[in-house]
This record gives structure tokens, C-alpha cells and sequence, in this order.
């Protein structure tokens, strides 16, 4: 997995390529957590270049989505999610749990 | 490619990638479509991470062993681990539905494997171990 | 020439393509007027598929710029303007009127 | 390509595409290299978009002639008008850096147009028209 951050004025960008599995959504993890520890919480993630999401994966995902929702104050938006990646949402439920948007601009446009 | 095919990997997040490589390449050969080998990949990393986390978790850790074998119009994969036993009727069915702050998260690794494979088997061995037996059979053509 | 137009949160998106030349920039002038009539007047034109400009397009771009910054409400900042489209906004000594951002994201998300 | 070659198109915004597209073709066999096309392009665009809105404006509208040759190391224009007599040393020089509210953006077409061109001669001829003549060297080489 790699990784790249943007900070942008109204969110935060992630763009996360490779596998999120469960060695590398730990790493990941701290992504999240650094861009929360200062109290941003409107994240974008571009999963374009993502090749596998196992379940570990989500897990980190919901719970970044947990922690930006709660009090209103943000939310992780999916931009450009592959259909595999897709399908892998899809199967645990977690499809009416994100806003999906279709490219990086209109999810950043959108905060 | 000749069949079955075994490799043996330590139980050890580190093994993924390289599993996932193991089982796909087998896939391919097998004539497996784009969606079912998806299917194939994500099984397979559950159920090696399951193996890792629970099965091995605390306990001196051991191998994972993988086997691949043509079925009728299909692809076997049998992993052998020698963890604790493991029984899946004990697990309750995952939280598909509810709103976010309710979910909770358990349980999506079984249901993975359950809904991507066509067959799934889990036996213990007494002295050998876990012997979890997945089938994917290929999708009918048109 | 050819265009789309994004409604964002904080900014209007055009996307244009072809030739800004002295027919075809006045219909992108309506373009902008139109953004500017709804009082928005943060606009991004992704420039990456511009293959001509003449006077005649500056022209109308720095009118528009005019119109958004008056009063501090707003500016219109460009993306992806390709090698030769700056030479000619250098050539007219325009750089330093617009701001100039690597790509849509970065445009869009500095608003 | 056989040169000089040399094309009539209406004085009017529509032929702007076609006449571009002729000097570019006449720029690309001459060999010039793109930055210099780049630069043929524009000033060609921006002599025919004065011949149209200032030589022709108001007036019954004519054609515009332009004809490519080859010169010493580059390739030679000639844009022919029939429309009123243009002294270009009328015309102030452009305003390239008072700030934006202040900016007065007449006279960029001339301005690109000696900038873009190694030699550029404007002539009347009554009678017969304006006679716009632009040269355009390759770069040397290295
Ligand atoms: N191979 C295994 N060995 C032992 N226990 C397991 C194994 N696989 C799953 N389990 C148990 O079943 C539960 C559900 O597993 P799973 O569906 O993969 O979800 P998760 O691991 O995310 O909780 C686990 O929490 C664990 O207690
Ligand atoms: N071919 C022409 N015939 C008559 N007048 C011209 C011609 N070209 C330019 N002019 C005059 O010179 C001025 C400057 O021209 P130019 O540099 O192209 O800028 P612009 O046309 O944008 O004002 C014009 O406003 C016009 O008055």
C-alpha cells in the first residue's frame, strides 16, 4: 500500500494505492488519526489505485467514518471506487454508509 | 500448470501478498473469470487471516498450508493450519443493516467466505489441525 | 470549443476544450455569466484540454477575473493550463493576474 | 507541398480555423519546430482577427489572401486585405503590468503579433488593400 495526503482548504485528500489488507491498514490507520488529531474531519479518500480491500480494510474504513460523523462535524467520501472494491462494500453492507462520489473533484467539491 | 499445487507460508500477516499471488496464479490457470478469481482472492485472505488472528493468535505460531486442485469446473483450495480449534457454527451471523454508529463490525470475514465461495468446509483434526476447504466453480458461460 | 460546467459547495467548475478564440469566446463569456449572475463568483477552469487561445480569449478571461474579484467576493483561478496556453498568457503579461494551480483538485480544494 | 501556395478565405470569424490550419501545414512542411508553429499560429490569428473586427469593420466585408513561401531558413506570410488603410505606429504600445483593475488589454494583438514574428512590414497600397508581411525563422539548431 501507498499513500499520498493533500490538506485542502475545506478537507483533507488521501489517495491510497495497493492493497488494504490487514498488515496495511494499520499504516493506514495512522493516516486517519493524524489528519483527526487536528480536528479535521471532512476526508476525502481516492481509492482509484486500490487493488484489494479484505474485510480488515473496511473495518478501518467504518471506523474512520464513525469517529468523522459523530456530532456532525464530517465525513470520509469515496471518490473513484473500482468495482471490485466496490463489490467488496457492497457484500459487507457498508454501501449506504458512504457517500460515493464519482472522481476526486466532485467529492472535494462537495465539502 | 499441473495440479494440485501445495505451498506452505508462515502464519504471519507478512504471507498475504504472497498467498494471494499462490492462489490467483492457480485460478488463472484453471480458467477462472475476472469476478470469480475477485471472489477467490478475498475468500482466501479472510480465511488466512482468521487463521493468523485467531487460530494462532497467543499461541506459538505455525505455517499455513496451501493447496490448490482442479475440481469439476472449478478450483479447490484446501489451507491446513495447526492452530486451535475452530468451530464456525459459533459465530454469529455478521450486522449487515444497521445504521452507522450501531454497526458492528465482527463477523464479515465468515460471511465473506461464505458468500464468495461455492463450497466452504471447516474440519479439525485432532494432533494436525484446521482444515478449512473452499471450491470456486467457474461461472457457466453466456 | 467545447465545455462542461460543475456546480461545486464552494466553486463553479468550467471545463473547456478546443479553441478560445474571437467566435468562440463569446459563448464561453456566457458561460461565465451565467455563473456570475447566480452571484458565484469562485470559478475553476481546468484548462487541460485548451488548444488555442488568442487575445480575443485572454480577453475575456481577465474580464472575468475583473468581475469575481471585485469587492473580495471571489476570482477565477486556472488548472492544468498547458505549456504553450501559458506562453501565450506570459507573452500578454497576465501571469501574475491569475492564480495557477497544478490541477482541478488543487484548484477546487483551495476555495 | 509546392510553395508559394496561396489561399482566399472569407473576412469573416469562420474562417479562422481554416486559415490556422493552412499556415500550419505550410509551417510543417517548411520544417519549423513546434514552438515556432505555436508562434505562426498565434500572430497569423491575431492579424486576421484585426483584418476582420478593425480593416473590415463597418465597411462591406471582403477576403482575406494569405500566402506561405519559403524564405532564408523560415517560412514567409503575406496576409492581403481590401479594407481601410491601418498605420500600425498609431497604435500604443500595450499595457503588460499595472495591476488588474487597472488593466487596459487593447493592442495585445500587435503586440503578439512583433513578438511571435522574426520580421513583420504592414503596407497600404491604394487600391488595392493592406498588405501584412511576416516572417518567421527556424530556430537554429542545437
Ligand atoms: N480460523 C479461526 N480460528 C479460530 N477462530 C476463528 C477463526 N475464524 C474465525 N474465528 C472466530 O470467528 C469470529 C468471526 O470471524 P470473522 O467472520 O472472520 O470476523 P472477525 O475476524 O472480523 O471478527 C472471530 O472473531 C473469531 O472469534
Ligand atoms: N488590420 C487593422 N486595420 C485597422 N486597424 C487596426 C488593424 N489592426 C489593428 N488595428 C488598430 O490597432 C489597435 C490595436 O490592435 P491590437 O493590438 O490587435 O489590439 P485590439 O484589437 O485588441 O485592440 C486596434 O484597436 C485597432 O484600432
Amino acid at each position: 500500500m501507498e499513500y499520498t495526503t493533500k490538506r485542502l482548504k475545506h478537507c483533507d485528500l488521501i489517495q491510497v494505492s495497493g492493497r488494504i489488507d490487514s498488515q496495511t491498514s494499520q499504516e493506514l490507520e495512522k493516516v486517519f488519526e493524524a489528519i483527526i488529531e487536528e480536528a479535521r474531519f471532512k476526508i476525502v479518500v481516492d481509492m482509484s489505485d486500490v487493488e484489494f480491500i479484505s474485510s480488515a480494510g473496511l473495518r478501518l474504513l467504518i471506523n474512520a467514518q464513525k469517529t468523522c460523523k459523530r456530532l456532525d462535524r464530517g465525513e470520509v467520501v469515496l471518490a473513484n471506487v473500482p468495482k471490485r472494491i466496490y463489490s467488496a462494500f457492497d457484500l459487507a453492507g457498508f454501501v449506504p454508509l458512504f457517500r460515493i462520489e464519482k472522481d476526486v473533484v466532485e467529492a472535494v467539491g462537495s465539502f | 500448470m499441473d495440479f494440485p499445487k501445495t505451498e506452505t507460508f508462515p502464519g504471519a500477516g507478512s504471507s498475504l501478498e504472497a498467498i494471494n499471488t499462490f492462489v490467483t496464479e492457480a485460478a488463472q490457470a484453471i480458467g477462472l473469470d475476472e469476478d470469480a478469481i475477485f471472489g477467490v482472492q478475498l475468500a482466501v485472505e479472510e480465511a488466512c487471516d482468521n487463521i493468523i488472528e485467531h487460530a494462532y493468535a497467543g499461541a506459538s505460531k505455525g505455517d499455513i498450508e496451501c493447496s490448490c486442485d482442479i475440481v469439476t469446473d472449478g478450483l479447490k483450495i484446501v489451507l491446513r493450519d495447526s492452530g486451535r480449534p475452530f468451530d464456525p457454527e459459533s459465530v454469529p451471523k455478521p450486522d449487515l443493516d444497521s445504521p452507522l454508529e450501531e454497526r458492528d463490525i465482527g463477523g464479515l470475514g465468515l460471511h465473506f467466505i461464505k458468500n464468495l465461495m461455492d463450497e466452504v468446509r471447516f474440519e479439525f483434526f485432532p494432533g494436525s489441525g484446521n482444515v478449512l476447504t473452499m471450491v470456486k466453480r467457474k461461472t457457466p458461460a453466456g
